[in-house]
Protein backbone atom coordinates (compact mmCIF):
# COMPACT_ATOMS: atom_id res chain seq x y z
CA UNK A 1 0.00 0.00 0.00
CA UNK A 2 1.73 3.49 -1.20
CA UNK A 3 0.27 6.80 -0.92
CA UNK A 4 2.02 9.71 -2.30
CA UNK A 5 1.51 13.86 -2.81
CA UNK A 6 3.77 14.54 -5.86
CA UNK A 7 4.96 18.52 -6.50
CA UNK A 8 6.41 17.02 -9.81
CA UNK A 9 4.83 16.21 -12.74
CA UNK A 10 3.35 12.57 -12.38
CA UNK A 11 3.41 9.57 -15.02
CA UNK A 12 1.07 7.49 -14.15
CA UNK A 13 1.57 4.81 -16.21
CA UNK A 14 5.91 4.64 -15.69
CA UNK A 15 4.70 4.58 -11.72
CA UNK A 16 2.03 1.54 -12.03
CA UNK A 17 5.16 -0.11 -14.26
CA UNK A 18 7.47 0.30 -11.59
CA UNK A 19 4.74 -0.57 -8.19
CA UNK A 20 4.17 -4.03 -10.18
CA UNK A 21 7.58 -4.95 -10.72
CA UNK A 22 9.21 -3.38 -7.55
CA UNK A 23 6.21 -4.29 -4.86
CA UNK A 24 3.76 -6.51 -6.07
CA UNK A 25 5.74 -9.41 -8.29
CA UNK A 26 8.14 -9.76 -5.15
CA UNK A 27 5.44 -9.79 -2.63
CA UNK A 28 2.71 -11.38 -4.76
CA UNK A 29 3.91 -13.09 -7.70
CA UNK A 30 1.07 -15.34 -9.39
CA UNK A 31 -1.63 -14.17 -6.78
CA UNK A 32 -2.89 -11.01 -8.41
CA UNK A 33 -4.85 -11.44 -11.54
CA UNK A 34 -6.68 -8.06 -11.83
CA UNK A 35 -5.33 -4.97 -11.61
CA UNK A 36 -7.90 -1.58 -12.15
CA UNK A 37 -6.54 1.87 -12.37
CA UNK A 38 -8.11 5.32 -12.88
CA UNK A 39 -5.62 7.49 -14.39
CA UNK A 40 -7.41 11.22 -13.94
CA UNK A 41 -5.78 13.88 -16.48
CA UNK A 42 -6.50 18.05 -16.47
CA UNK A 43 -8.86 19.58 -18.98
CA UNK A 44 -8.29 22.26 -20.92
CA UNK A 45 -12.32 23.15 -20.07
CA UNK A 46 -14.36 22.62 -17.09
CA UNK A 47 -18.60 24.02 -16.76
CA UNK A 48 -18.17 25.13 -20.26
CA UNK A 49 -15.33 27.69 -20.02
CA UNK A 50 -11.96 27.03 -21.48
CA UNK A 51 -9.36 26.44 -18.34
CA UNK A 52 -5.73 27.57 -19.28
CA UNK A 53 -3.84 26.41 -16.07
CA UNK A 54 -4.74 25.06 -12.45
CA UNK A 55 -3.55 25.62 -8.94
CA UNK A 56 -4.19 22.81 -7.17
CA UNK A 57 -4.08 23.06 -3.01
CA UNK A 58 -4.03 20.60 -0.21
CA UNK A 59 -4.33 20.28 3.53
CA UNK A 60 -0.13 18.32 3.87
CA UNK A 61 -0.60 15.47 6.78
CA UNK A 62 -4.41 15.07 6.90
CA UNK A 63 -4.01 14.26 2.71
CA UNK A 64 -1.79 11.62 3.48
CA UNK A 65 -3.69 10.12 6.31
CA UNK A 66 -6.67 10.59 4.70
CA UNK A 67 -5.66 7.99 1.63
CA UNK A 68 -4.04 5.76 3.80
CA UNK A 69 -7.49 5.27 5.51
CA UNK A 70 -9.62 4.81 2.18
CA UNK A 71 -6.39 2.65 0.95
CA UNK A 72 -6.59 0.03 4.02
CA UNK A 73 -10.72 0.42 3.71
CA UNK A 74 -10.84 -0.44 0.08
CA UNK A 75 -7.94 -3.29 1.02
CA UNK A 76 -9.89 -4.69 4.34
CA UNK A 77 -13.67 -4.55 2.39
CA UNK A 78 -13.16 -5.94 -1.29
CA UNK A 79 -9.69 -8.96 -0.62
CA UNK A 80 -7.44 -6.69 -2.51
CA UNK A 81 -3.98 -7.28 -2.19
CA UNK A 82 -2.71 -4.21 -2.49
CA UNK A 83 -3.15 -0.40 -3.52
CA UNK A 84 -1.65 2.46 -4.76
CA UNK A 85 -2.26 6.41 -4.92
CA UNK A 86 -0.94 9.34 -6.39
CA UNK A 87 -1.87 12.86 -6.26
CA UNK A 88 -0.25 15.81 -7.92
CA UNK A 89 -0.52 19.26 -6.57
CA UNK A 90 0.95 22.87 -7.48
CA UNK A 91 0.42 24.16 -10.55
CA UNK A 92 -0.50 21.95 -13.38
CA UNK A 93 -1.18 22.74 -17.00
CA UNK A 94 -4.13 20.95 -19.62
CA UNK A 95 -2.88 17.45 -20.31
CA UNK A 96 -0.84 16.76 -16.93
CA UNK A 97 -1.84 14.02 -15.21
CA UNK A 98 -3.48 14.79 -11.52
CA UNK A 99 -4.14 11.09 -10.01
CA UNK A 100 -3.93 7.57 -10.14
CA UNK A 101 -5.63 4.95 -8.08
CA UNK A 102 -4.83 1.10 -8.75
CA UNK A 103 -6.27 -1.68 -7.00
CA UNK A 104 -5.00 -5.44 -7.58
CA UNK A 105 -6.82 -8.51 -6.36
CA UNK A 106 -7.06 -12.33 -7.72
CA UNK A 107 -10.29 -11.11 -9.79
CA UNK A 108 -11.59 -8.50 -11.74
CA UNK A 109 -14.65 -7.58 -9.97
CA UNK A 110 -13.03 -6.79 -6.86
CA UNK A 111 -10.25 -4.69 -8.61
CA UNK A 112 -12.95 -2.75 -10.67
CA UNK A 113 -15.00 -1.98 -6.92
CA UNK A 114 -12.23 -1.28 -5.09
CA UNK A 115 -10.70 1.43 -7.95
CA UNK A 116 -13.84 2.92 -8.36
CA UNK A 117 -14.18 3.27 -4.22
CA UNK A 118 -11.05 4.67 -4.03
CA UNK A 119 -11.11 7.72 -6.76
CA UNK A 120 -14.88 8.11 -5.58
CA UNK A 121 -13.69 8.53 -1.80
CA UNK A 122 -10.89 11.03 -2.84
CA UNK A 123 -12.82 13.27 -4.80
CA UNK A 124 -15.64 13.43 -1.87
CA UNK A 125 -13.26 13.76 1.18
CA UNK A 126 -9.88 14.01 0.45
CA UNK A 127 -8.77 17.29 1.48
CA UNK A 128 -7.44 18.79 -1.79
CA UNK A 129 -8.84 21.90 -3.69
CA UNK A 130 -8.42 23.03 -7.20
CA UNK A 131 -8.42 26.91 -8.35
CA UNK A 132 -8.46 27.06 -12.26
CA UNK A 133 -7.16 29.94 -14.42
CA UNK A 134 -9.38 31.24 -16.85
CA UNK A 135 -9.35 33.92 -20.14
CA UNK A 136 -11.09 35.97 -17.70
CA UNK A 137 -9.37 35.66 -14.11
CA UNK A 138 -9.35 32.51 -11.87
CA UNK A 139 -11.74 30.58 -9.68
CA UNK A 140 -12.34 27.67 -7.49
CA UNK A 141 -13.84 24.59 -8.58
CA UNK A 142 -17.21 24.38 -6.87
CA UNK A 143 -18.44 21.39 -8.43
CA UNK A 144 -16.53 18.22 -8.30
CA UNK A 145 -18.19 15.72 -10.69
CA UNK B 1 -2.33 26.47 22.39
CA UNK B 2 -4.99 25.54 19.60
CA UNK B 3 -3.76 25.75 16.05
CA UNK B 4 -6.00 26.65 13.36
CA UNK B 5 -5.72 26.44 9.97
CA UNK B 6 -8.02 27.62 6.50
CA UNK B 7 -7.48 26.41 3.52
CA UNK B 8 -8.31 27.24 -0.20
CA UNK B 9 -11.44 29.77 -0.85
CA UNK B 10 -11.82 30.14 2.83
CA UNK B 11 -8.61 31.01 3.39
CA UNK B 12 -8.60 34.07 1.26
CA UNK B 13 -12.06 34.95 2.55
CA UNK B 14 -10.57 35.17 5.89
CA UNK B 15 -7.44 37.11 4.91
CA UNK B 16 -5.13 34.51 6.52
CA UNK B 17 -3.93 30.93 6.67
CA UNK B 18 -3.28 30.24 10.51
CA UNK B 19 -4.38 31.89 13.24
CA UNK B 20 -3.74 30.46 17.04
CA UNK B 21 -5.71 30.66 20.25
CA UNK B 22 -5.09 30.04 23.89
CA UNK B 23 -6.56 25.98 24.81
CA UNK B 24 -8.90 27.95 27.87
CA UNK B 25 -10.73 30.19 25.21
CA UNK B 26 -12.77 27.41 23.34
CA UNK B 27 -13.85 24.11 24.56
CA UNK B 28 -15.56 22.90 21.15
CA UNK B 29 -14.67 23.18 16.82
CA UNK B 30 -17.55 25.76 16.82
CA UNK B 31 -16.33 27.89 19.52
CA UNK B 32 -13.18 27.70 18.24
CA UNK B 33 -14.40 29.67 14.79
CA UNK B 34 -16.16 31.72 16.94
CA UNK B 35 -12.85 33.34 18.63
CA UNK B 36 -11.29 33.78 15.07
CA UNK B 37 -14.05 34.32 13.00
CA UNK B 38 -14.44 37.82 13.59
CA UNK B 39 -18.14 37.91 13.01
CA UNK B 40 -18.20 35.96 10.65
CA UNK B 41 -21.10 32.56 10.07
CA UNK B 42 -19.50 29.57 9.37
CA UNK B 43 -20.86 28.14 5.95
CA UNK B 44 -23.30 25.28 6.19
CA UNK B 45 -21.08 23.33 3.50
CA UNK B 46 -18.08 24.36 5.05
CA UNK B 47 -15.74 21.16 6.62
CA UNK B 48 -13.48 20.97 9.69
CA UNK B 49 -11.10 18.43 10.82
CA UNK B 50 -9.37 18.23 14.45
CA UNK B 51 -5.95 16.75 14.36
CA UNK B 52 -6.38 16.04 10.60
CA UNK B 53 -9.54 13.80 11.26
CA UNK B 54 -13.07 14.90 9.72
CA UNK B 55 -15.14 16.63 13.02
CA UNK B 56 -18.03 19.02 13.55
CA UNK B 57 -18.87 22.13 15.68
CA UNK B 58 -19.74 19.96 18.56
CA UNK B 59 -16.11 18.61 18.27
CA UNK B 60 -14.32 19.17 22.21
CA UNK B 61 -10.94 20.25 21.72
CA UNK B 62 -7.72 20.11 24.12
CA UNK B 63 -4.24 21.58 24.42
CA UNK B 64 -2.38 20.94 21.39
CA UNK B 65 -5.25 20.36 19.12
CA UNK B 66 -4.98 21.02 15.46
CA UNK B 67 -8.19 22.56 13.90
CA UNK B 68 -8.70 22.85 10.27
CA UNK B 69 -11.75 24.63 8.27
CA UNK B 70 -12.33 24.57 4.40
CA UNK B 71 -14.39 24.00 1.85
CA UNK B 72 -15.90 20.91 0.14
CA UNK B 73 -12.75 19.18 -1.65
CA UNK B 74 -12.28 19.36 -5.40
CA UNK B 75 -9.39 16.90 -5.83
CA UNK B 76 -8.95 14.00 -8.62
CA UNK C 1 -8.96 2.37 -31.25
CA UNK C 2 -6.66 -0.41 -31.41
CA UNK C 3 -7.06 -3.98 -31.19
CA UNK C 4 -3.96 -6.40 -30.98
CA UNK C 5 -3.67 -9.70 -30.53
CA UNK C 6 0.07 -10.41 -29.33
CA UNK C 7 2.41 -13.84 -29.70
CA UNK C 8 5.31 -11.97 -27.35
CA UNK C 9 5.18 -10.96 -23.89
CA UNK C 10 2.79 -7.65 -23.14
CA UNK C 11 4.22 -5.05 -20.68
CA UNK C 12 0.66 -3.66 -20.13
CA UNK C 13 1.64 0.32 -18.59
CA UNK C 14 4.56 0.52 -20.90
CA UNK C 15 1.66 0.20 -23.64
CA UNK C 16 -0.52 2.40 -22.31
CA UNK C 17 2.02 5.19 -21.51
CA UNK C 18 3.11 4.92 -25.25
CA UNK C 19 -0.83 4.89 -26.73
CA UNK C 20 -1.51 7.71 -24.65
CA UNK C 21 1.54 9.59 -26.10
CA UNK C 22 1.90 8.51 -29.57
CA UNK C 23 -2.07 8.85 -30.31
CA UNK C 24 -4.37 10.22 -27.34
CA UNK C 25 -2.44 13.51 -26.58
CA UNK C 26 -1.61 14.32 -30.02
CA UNK C 27 -5.51 14.01 -31.02
CA UNK C 28 -7.10 14.27 -27.87
CA UNK C 29 -4.83 16.84 -25.82
CA UNK C 30 -6.57 18.45 -22.94
CA UNK C 31 -10.19 16.60 -23.52
CA UNK C 32 -9.44 13.44 -21.89
CA UNK C 33 -9.78 13.87 -17.77
CA UNK C 34 -9.91 9.89 -17.21
CA UNK C 35 -8.45 7.03 -18.30
CA UNK C 36 -9.56 3.58 -16.58
CA UNK C 37 -6.99 0.51 -17.36
CA UNK C 38 -7.64 -2.88 -16.63
CA UNK C 39 -4.89 -5.68 -16.72
CA UNK C 40 -5.13 -9.39 -16.49
CA UNK C 41 -2.11 -11.39 -15.18
CA UNK C 42 -2.21 -15.32 -14.89
CA UNK C 43 -1.85 -16.80 -11.75
CA UNK C 44 -0.32 -19.60 -10.52
CA UNK C 45 -3.78 -20.96 -8.96
CA UNK C 46 -7.02 -21.83 -10.05
CA UNK C 47 -10.27 -23.70 -8.99
CA UNK C 48 -8.06 -24.43 -5.98
CA UNK C 49 -5.32 -26.34 -7.70
CA UNK C 50 -1.91 -24.88 -8.58
CA UNK C 51 -1.20 -24.16 -12.17
CA UNK C 52 2.47 -23.59 -13.78
CA UNK C 53 1.59 -22.75 -17.09
CA UNK C 54 -0.73 -22.31 -19.97
CA UNK C 55 -1.66 -22.46 -23.69
CA UNK C 56 -3.76 -19.97 -24.74
CA UNK C 57 -5.44 -20.49 -28.05
CA UNK C 58 -7.41 -18.26 -30.36
CA UNK C 59 -9.78 -17.72 -33.51
CA UNK C 60 -7.54 -15.11 -35.69
CA UNK C 61 -9.61 -13.33 -37.61
CA UNK C 62 -12.86 -13.14 -35.58
CA UNK C 63 -10.45 -12.67 -32.17
CA UNK C 64 -9.73 -9.09 -34.01
CA UNK C 65 -13.13 -8.44 -35.64
CA UNK C 66 -14.95 -9.18 -32.19
CA UNK C 67 -12.44 -6.75 -30.13
CA UNK C 68 -12.92 -3.83 -32.66
CA UNK C 69 -16.92 -4.40 -32.78
CA UNK C 70 -17.17 -4.36 -29.36
CA UNK C 71 -14.65 -1.63 -29.11
CA UNK C 72 -16.45 0.29 -31.11
CA UNK C 73 -19.76 -0.31 -29.24
CA UNK C 74 -18.25 1.12 -26.02
CA UNK C 75 -17.16 4.23 -27.84
CA UNK C 76 -20.73 4.78 -29.35
CA UNK C 77 -22.26 3.81 -25.98
CA UNK C 78 -20.53 6.18 -23.27
CA UNK C 79 -19.14 9.20 -25.09
CA UNK C 80 -15.78 7.08 -25.00
CA UNK C 81 -12.79 9.29 -26.82
CA UNK C 82 -10.52 5.88 -27.44
CA UNK C 83 -10.23 2.50 -26.57
CA UNK C 84 -7.11 0.11 -26.26
CA UNK C 85 -7.54 -4.15 -26.32
CA UNK C 86 -4.52 -5.95 -26.15
CA UNK C 87 -4.75 -10.06 -25.63
CA UNK C 88 -1.51 -12.43 -25.21
CA UNK C 89 -2.11 -15.71 -27.20
CA UNK C 90 0.37 -18.73 -27.07
CA UNK C 91 2.51 -19.94 -24.21
CA UNK C 92 2.37 -18.08 -21.03
CA UNK C 93 3.53 -18.30 -17.51
CA UNK C 94 2.34 -17.58 -14.15
CA UNK C 95 2.54 -13.47 -13.43
CA UNK C 96 2.75 -13.06 -17.39
CA UNK C 97 0.15 -10.62 -18.58
CA UNK C 98 -2.39 -11.63 -20.62
CA UNK C 99 -5.05 -8.86 -21.52
CA UNK C 100 -5.12 -5.12 -21.20
CA UNK C 101 -8.12 -3.35 -21.60
CA UNK C 102 -8.24 0.57 -21.41
CA UNK C 103 -11.10 3.21 -22.08
CA UNK C 104 -10.67 6.99 -22.37
CA UNK C 105 -13.48 9.46 -22.17
CA UNK C 106 -13.90 13.35 -20.25
CA UNK C 107 -15.23 11.42 -17.40
CA UNK C 108 -14.69 9.46 -15.20
CA UNK C 109 -17.84 7.68 -14.94
CA UNK C 110 -18.03 6.56 -18.43
CA UNK C 111 -14.33 5.74 -18.40
CA UNK C 112 -15.33 2.63 -15.67
CA UNK C 113 -18.31 1.47 -17.16
CA UNK C 114 -16.56 1.05 -20.78
CA UNK C 115 -13.63 -0.35 -19.42
CA UNK C 116 -15.83 -2.99 -17.23
CA UNK C 117 -18.05 -3.59 -20.68
CA UNK C 118 -14.71 -4.16 -22.38
CA UNK C 119 -13.48 -6.87 -20.22
CA UNK C 120 -16.67 -8.73 -19.83
CA UNK C 121 -17.23 -8.63 -23.35
CA UNK C 122 -13.71 -10.07 -23.86
CA UNK C 123 -14.15 -12.45 -21.34
CA UNK C 124 -18.22 -13.63 -22.36
CA UNK C 125 -17.51 -13.70 -26.10
CA UNK C 126 -14.01 -12.97 -27.91
CA UNK C 127 -12.88 -16.57 -28.99
CA UNK C 128 -9.99 -17.39 -26.85
CA UNK C 129 -9.57 -20.73 -24.73
CA UNK C 130 -7.32 -20.95 -22.08
CA UNK C 131 -5.44 -24.74 -21.49
CA UNK C 132 -3.91 -25.12 -17.92
CA UNK C 133 -0.84 -27.03 -17.03
CA UNK C 134 -1.36 -28.59 -13.53
CA UNK C 135 1.06 -30.75 -11.80
CA UNK C 136 -0.43 -33.77 -12.72
CA UNK C 137 -1.52 -33.51 -16.88
CA UNK C 138 -3.97 -30.59 -18.52
CA UNK C 139 -7.12 -29.31 -18.59
CA UNK C 140 -9.37 -26.84 -20.89
CA UNK C 141 -10.62 -24.05 -18.66
CA UNK C 142 -14.69 -24.22 -18.41
CA UNK C 143 -15.70 -21.32 -15.82
CA UNK C 144 -14.01 -17.57 -16.76
CA UNK C 145 -15.18 -16.46 -13.58
CA UNK D 1 -16.42 -25.67 -50.83
CA UNK D 2 -17.77 -24.68 -47.24
CA UNK D 3 -14.22 -24.25 -44.64
CA UNK D 4 -14.93 -26.21 -41.39
CA UNK D 5 -12.86 -25.47 -38.41
CA UNK D 6 -12.84 -26.74 -34.85
CA UNK D 7 -11.07 -25.40 -31.84
CA UNK D 8 -9.74 -25.67 -28.21
CA UNK D 9 -11.01 -29.00 -26.67
CA UNK D 10 -13.48 -29.61 -29.49
CA UNK D 11 -11.21 -29.59 -31.95
CA UNK D 12 -9.44 -32.29 -29.61
CA UNK D 13 -12.63 -34.31 -29.53
CA UNK D 14 -13.26 -33.88 -33.32
CA UNK D 15 -8.94 -35.27 -33.83
CA UNK D 16 -9.05 -32.33 -35.86
CA UNK D 17 -8.63 -29.07 -36.76
CA UNK D 18 -10.41 -28.72 -39.97
CA UNK D 19 -12.56 -30.02 -42.74
CA UNK D 20 -14.15 -29.35 -45.82
CA UNK D 21 -17.75 -29.95 -47.61
CA UNK D 22 -19.06 -29.33 -50.84
CA UNK D 23 -21.31 -26.13 -50.84
CA UNK D 24 -24.34 -28.45 -52.24
CA UNK D 25 -24.37 -30.46 -49.24
CA UNK D 26 -25.12 -28.03 -46.34
CA UNK D 27 -28.01 -25.45 -46.68
CA UNK D 28 -27.66 -24.53 -43.07
CA UNK D 29 -24.71 -24.56 -40.19
CA UNK D 30 -26.87 -27.94 -38.71
CA UNK D 31 -25.96 -29.40 -41.49
CA UNK D 32 -22.40 -28.27 -41.66
CA UNK D 33 -22.32 -30.00 -38.40
CA UNK D 34 -24.04 -33.41 -39.72
CA UNK D 35 -21.39 -33.71 -42.49
CA UNK D 36 -18.36 -33.72 -40.73
CA UNK D 37 -19.08 -34.86 -36.98
CA UNK D 38 -19.20 -38.60 -37.63
CA UNK D 39 -22.38 -39.26 -35.53
CA UNK D 40 -21.27 -36.61 -32.63
CA UNK D 41 -24.02 -34.73 -31.00
CA UNK D 42 -23.27 -30.66 -31.04
CA UNK D 43 -23.51 -30.41 -27.32
CA UNK D 44 -25.92 -28.08 -25.85
CA UNK D 45 -23.28 -25.23 -24.85
CA UNK D 46 -21.12 -25.30 -28.16
CA UNK D 47 -20.83 -21.91 -30.43
CA UNK D 48 -20.92 -21.58 -33.71
CA UNK D 49 -19.60 -19.07 -36.17
CA UNK D 50 -20.10 -18.05 -39.89
CA UNK D 51 -17.54 -16.20 -41.28
CA UNK D 52 -16.49 -15.13 -37.99
CA UNK D 53 -19.56 -13.70 -36.13
CA UNK D 54 -21.84 -16.02 -34.19
CA UNK D 55 -24.70 -17.70 -35.56
CA UNK D 56 -26.73 -20.75 -35.14
CA UNK D 57 -27.74 -23.93 -36.21
CA UNK D 58 -30.38 -22.61 -38.47
CA UNK D 59 -28.18 -19.85 -40.10
CA UNK D 60 -27.80 -20.85 -44.11
CA UNK D 61 -24.35 -21.16 -45.43
CA UNK D 62 -23.30 -20.91 -49.16
CA UNK D 63 -20.43 -21.34 -51.09
CA UNK D 64 -16.65 -19.67 -50.27
CA UNK D 65 -17.95 -19.79 -46.49
CA UNK D 66 -16.08 -20.35 -43.26
CA UNK D 67 -17.75 -22.28 -40.31
CA UNK D 68 -16.42 -22.57 -37.26
CA UNK D 69 -17.62 -24.64 -33.90
CA UNK D 70 -15.98 -24.27 -30.51
CA UNK D 71 -16.90 -24.17 -26.73
CA UNK D 72 -17.68 -21.81 -24.27
CA UNK D 73 -14.86 -19.16 -24.60
CA UNK D 74 -11.99 -18.18 -21.67
CA UNK D 75 -10.02 -15.57 -22.70
CA UNK D 76 -8.83 -12.59 -20.44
Amino acid sequence: MKVEILEEPLSPWVEVERYEREVLSPQHSGQYGAATVFSGTMRDFNEGDGVSGMLLEHYPGMTDSHLSKISQEAIDRWDILDTLILHRVGVIMPNDPIVLVAAWSAHRVEAFEAARFLIEELKSRAPFWKKEQLDNGERWVAKNR
Amino acid sequence: MIEIKFFASLREDMGRGEAEINAADAATIGEVWARVADGKVLAENMLMARNMEYSSVDTPVADGDEVAFFPPVTGG
